[in-house]
């Protein structure tokens, strides 16, 4: 019973599909709402929003295959690691900097995604590092004759650093099966694009050897599309792709941040109106997949899940001090 | 005299140097409309405009590389790299270019620069936001590597590393910015690298440190004033050039030493410190010369309970002292 | 009495050009040779070779403004910082390590070419770390509103580094007066290009926002073509351009390399046949410049150059040692 | 038993190994056809093909990050840095992300990955093909830096390097690739990390040291037996771990300790040696610590005199060795 104006089907994507990315979607504006909550009771010291990139991120993210390929994100990429296998509560035990913090027992900052059994690469925060290691992994991949897709994720300005150009080059000579993605929000903290990246990102994959395309990151079925093509080259030996999907963040940088110095409210505004959660809700009522009833039904099951998870995360223990010597090298030795 | 906080302090240095001079420009990532992620440039853009107040792209290689050029070509650039941690993208302009440019032409071309770069720990920034980086270009000649822990210093400092004619590496302690406040005043006036200060006088240790440690040392050294130790404490301010012979004349005095340092304590500074009183004080020592330096771990990190654990205190300092003194 | 074939008329080259160019591209070959004479014989323990890109280098270097515009060039450039200035004496007392090696007073390894009164900025050996130092430059000629020209030289193996990325997106961003030369000679000491660049180095121009072109290094009247309309509009305000001239090293890549373990005699037979020396002839023949008894004349005149320079630099002093812990700092301070 | 020189049993040694083990790959630039420009994987690419011999392009910080990738993926790559002077592009990708992966995963990411670099001196190579590096990286949290100078050593450390679960800095000193000769067994063995060699015995100084200059101390040494003066010289091996229980117990029955190295004296290892033994031994002392460092230049000259003066060679360290014998 696909309806008019459905977009879905010719991509593969079922209604267990589209339901399930709108439930991530939903989920990860969620969890931002409610570290930013946590934030201004002074129960979080350091938030890193998500909100404007839900679309970009669970978009591409679902055109991965979980348990098989592999997730080089940034710190930006909560939506993505929920999609990659993260739950909520996985997210509030890393805000939090509990015992339990599944990328660094409470080590990282928050938002310094890893996770070794969901394939997901422990990221830092020096910018753009990530992306060579996932050109690393995916050389080792095909030299293993591996039929894996390595995905890596990063903002425009993380496009600036030496190691993007050096990945580029490298996933260019050797064909790898990765796919580079660009959540180009227009903005590195402060500084805007065009101070940023001369010309345009996906116009400098044919430098590289590589088709470049950029997509509307806001509409979370074109975001799908272009990564699932990308994917699935880079899969049957075509070789690595470079994608630009155009996004926007609502809040701040971070929690340290305050963008009323550098973005002007109409802007902020005008970007709110492509909220991709309300774009996607209109596109699956269009084809009679949720209704507004059903559309309450799930933000309030998300928002319980959000709610038992922060709680979950609350209520868990905190690293044992002396743990903080544990993990230096395999014998944890210390400098005498 | 105006009573004012780190970061003031250098804001307002540096708004006063750009004014006075013309080839004094700022740049780095969020400089701009930001005014800095510690607000060190807070309204320099509207003042002095986008082209001497230049946000650069995110790629600190590039900060220090033109920054080189821009040296080359008769301006004073001050680059921010805006957390320490994320200068060894860097490393290889500012080590094998800035430091080696005057010697490798023999003189012909120098690179007259200024690298701020806020550093260290206690501020919940985990691994990656509280790094102690003074060690690794203390060691490369070519380089001169400072840092101020009091505002008087702080502008006296970044105006002798603007008008010096090689590269400097300015450390601005992050946990110093608001906390430590002073006296400053109105006029211009600079002071010369490589001599330390004795900010308490005492006959019974003498306690050489630097940043954030250097006040944790003052209060650990009032603390045992009850009990009747004596502490003298020298701030080195300079890492290098380093004032060791204000430090050897105080071991000469006290004849015990120690150096108390946030950085990894394993070729951490401190081991030069205290490789140098051994090679020339070393008969006059009557106790062994005790180093306090962070854990061989790779940085803080984030849950408090680990933060806590990683940074030496004043209560550490002070056993530390009272232990030495008591030797 | 330009005759048919003339190319130059129409790039504003005179007769007095030509032949001035003829006998940098001339001196630089003789250098080249006497310097490998002198290895062989053991009085020159490290040489780098230039031969084969004179075409390149002199084509390039003859579109700036001597005393004006700045170069900064890299360790292959013999010719380049010929014709910015440098002697057949210069090169020698570099070659040797004197105390009066204008480019480092004999501190430096050979061919780390500099000197401030050439407006040559100092070379390093690590790979691109000039391209940066040139787009600092540039920015400072634009800030002084002075319309000076800054150019800077790299094989195709330093586009690989980060600082050549970054010294293109920034040149890009402000679109500064600057001009990115390529000599592509195809290897990276043994690195073929197909394992050194995805793509193409001058497709890469349109990604940082900047016109790219390519054009025959060994013939020098194309490189200075293309270089010279690189240089007026960056001249005019009209931003940075990126240059891939074509051309071939002859000999190994240094004294201490040997190209037959990864280049075919074959090749470099076929590269010899497109030597930038003869083609040059061959045209200054064609329009009546020069006929072989001149060129015979040159020859020798050259020759007698080369000869008497190296003799100098032979004759000159070495550094006195003491002088070595001088120009560390201003102050030239030194460890206690 | 066969005798070779370094780099032949560098060579051999990897190439045994990655016939032995599939995961291991080399990397780095002119590995391949070219066998490397100190020929230490000659005709590898044949036996193993390109995939397993792969000439990278010329970006260290490339071949560092994807080295941590391949790794993290189960491989066992050994990068090669053609000349330790060129790490510096890397230095980013080794010490923020190689040396603190463990870490911040808290166990759940691991680095297994080497670096080869080819370093120091005494080979023409100015500034850029004589450096020291050491220093950098024995401070950073996460790594081991070793420096075999015999074959024998040569290849049981770098076999140990190789199965070492931890990012491992391996320097070869280029000067000792033809000139030091040695047996070398054929089968396959380990040298754990972390224990220093005592290469010669003696009673009245403890000199330590390691790299080309330990090859001179054992000169030395030699030399003033005839005076009677009885040296023992103790090769480090690896400066990180560092094996200070047989240096202490060296100095224990010397009273008198030196430290010789290349590197420029300031905040190079031997300042972290001289540390260890005036916290440690200090009361064991009968003369000062000496140490005998490189000047503090931007590495050395090229011009042939420059170059002499630079590099601190038997002759001064006999001096030094006999002023300290007779303190
Ligand atoms: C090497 C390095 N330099 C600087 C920083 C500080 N910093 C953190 S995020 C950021 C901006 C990144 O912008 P972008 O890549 O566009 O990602 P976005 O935050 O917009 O999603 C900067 C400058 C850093 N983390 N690492
Ligand atoms: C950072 C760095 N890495 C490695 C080297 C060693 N090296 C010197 S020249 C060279 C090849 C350069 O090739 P290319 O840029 O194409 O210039 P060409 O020699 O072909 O003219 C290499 C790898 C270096 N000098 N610097
Ligand atoms: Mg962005
Ligand atoms: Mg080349």
């Amino acid at each position: 019973m696909p309806k008019k104006k459905d977009q879905h089907t010719e991509l593969g994507l079922k209604q267990e599909d589209l339901l399930e990315m709108y439930r991530f979607m939903l989920l990860g504006r969620l969890c931002d709402e409610r570290q930013w909550g946590f934030n201004r009771q002074g129960k979080a010291p350091f938030v890193v929003p998500v909100s404007g990139h839900e679309g970009a991120q669970v978009g591409s993210g679902w055109a991965f295959e979980r348990g098989k390929d592999v997730f080089c994100p940034y710190y930006r990429d909560m939506a993505l690691v929920l999609v990659a296998g993260f739950s909520a509560r996985d997210v509030f035990l890393g805000l939090f900097g509990k015992k339990d913090d599944p990328s660094s027992g409470g080590r990282q900052m928050p938002a310094h995604w890893g996770s070794a059994k969901r394939n997901i690469i422990t990221g830092s925060s020096p910018i753009a590092t990530q992306v060579l290691h996932a050109a690393g992994i995916a050389y080792s991949k095909k030299l293993k004759g591996e039929d894996a897709v390595v995905g890596t994720w990063f903002g425009e300005g993380g496009t600036s650093e030496g190691d993007w150009h050096g990945a580029m080059n490298f996933a260019g000579i050797h064909q790898l099966p990765m796919v580079f993605i660009c959540e180009n929000n227009q903005y590195a903290i402060s500084v805007h694009e065009s101070k940023q990246v001369a010309g345009r990102v996906y116009k400098r994959a044919e430098g590289y050897g590589m088709p470049g395309v950029e997509a509307d990151g806001n509409n979370v079925l074109d975001a799908f599309r272009v990564t699932k093509e990308a994917v699935d080259r880079a899969r049957s030996g075509g070789g690595p792709s470079l994608i630009e999907l155009r996004t926007y963040r609502y809040y701040s940088h971070t929690s340290d941040d305050d963008d009323r110095t550098y973005r002007t409210r109409e802007e902020v505004d005008e970007w709110r109106a492509k909220d991709p959660i309300p774009r996607f809700e209109e596109y699956l009522k269009s084809v009679e997949m949720l209704d507004d009833a059903r559309i309450a039904e799930i933000r309030d099951e998300t928002q319980a899940e959000v709610a038992r998870g922060a709680q979950e995360a609350q209520d868990a223990d905190f690293p044992d001090p002396i743990d903080a010597m544990k993990n230096v090298y395999a014998e944890s030795e210390v400098a005498s | 005299m105006t009573e004012k906080n780190m970061v003031q302090t250098i804001r307002d240095t540096l708004f006063e140097e750009m004014k006075r001079d013309e080839r004094v420009l700022v740049l780095g990532e969020d400089v701009g409309a930001r005014g800095g992620v510690f607000r060190a440039t807070m309204g320099f853009v509207d003042e002095f405009g986008q082209d001497r107040v230049l946000d650069t792209p995110l790629d600190e290689c590039l900060i220090a590389g033109i920054s080189i050029g821009m040296a080359i070509d008769g301006l004073r650039p001050v680059a921010e790299m805006q957390f320490a941690d994320f200068i060894f993208p860097a490393f290889n302009q500012i080590v094998q270019e800035a430091a080696r440019i005057r010697y490798r032409s023999n003189g012909d071309f120098t690179v007259p620069m200024v690298i701020r770069a806020p550093y260290g720990g206690g501020v919940h920034g985990a691994l990656y936001h509280s790094q102690s980086i003074e060690a690794f270009f203390a060691h490369v000649p070519g380089l001169k590597v400072v840092a101020p822990v009091t505002p008087y210093d702080a502008k006296g400092m970044l105006l002798q590393a603007i008008d010096d004619p090689d590269p400097v590496i300015f450390l601005e302690h992050k946990k110093t910015y608001r906390s430590i406040k002073g006296e400053v005043p109105d006029e211009r006036y600079t002071i010369p690298f490589g001599r330390a200060e004795i900010r308490r006088e005492g006959s019974d240790v003498t306690c050489v440190s630097y940043g954030l440690m250097m006040h944790y040392c003052l209060e650990a050294a009032e603390r045992l004033t009850s009990e009747g130790v004596d502490v003298e404490v020298i701030d080195l301010r300079s890492m290098y050039p380093l004032d060791m012979e204000t430090v050897l004349s105080s071991v000469g005095k006290t004849g015990k030493a120690m150096i108390v340092y946030e950085d990894n304590k394993f070729l951490g500074l401190g081991a030069e410190v205290a490789a140098q009183i051994a090679e020339n004080a070393l008969f006059e020592l009557d106790g062994p010369i005790v180093r306090i330096g962070g854990p061989h771990v790779p940085a803080m990190p984030y849950s408090p309970t680990l933060e806590h654990w990683f940074l030496p205190d004043a209560d550490r300092i002070e056993q530390e002292m009272r232990k030495l003194a008591e030797f």
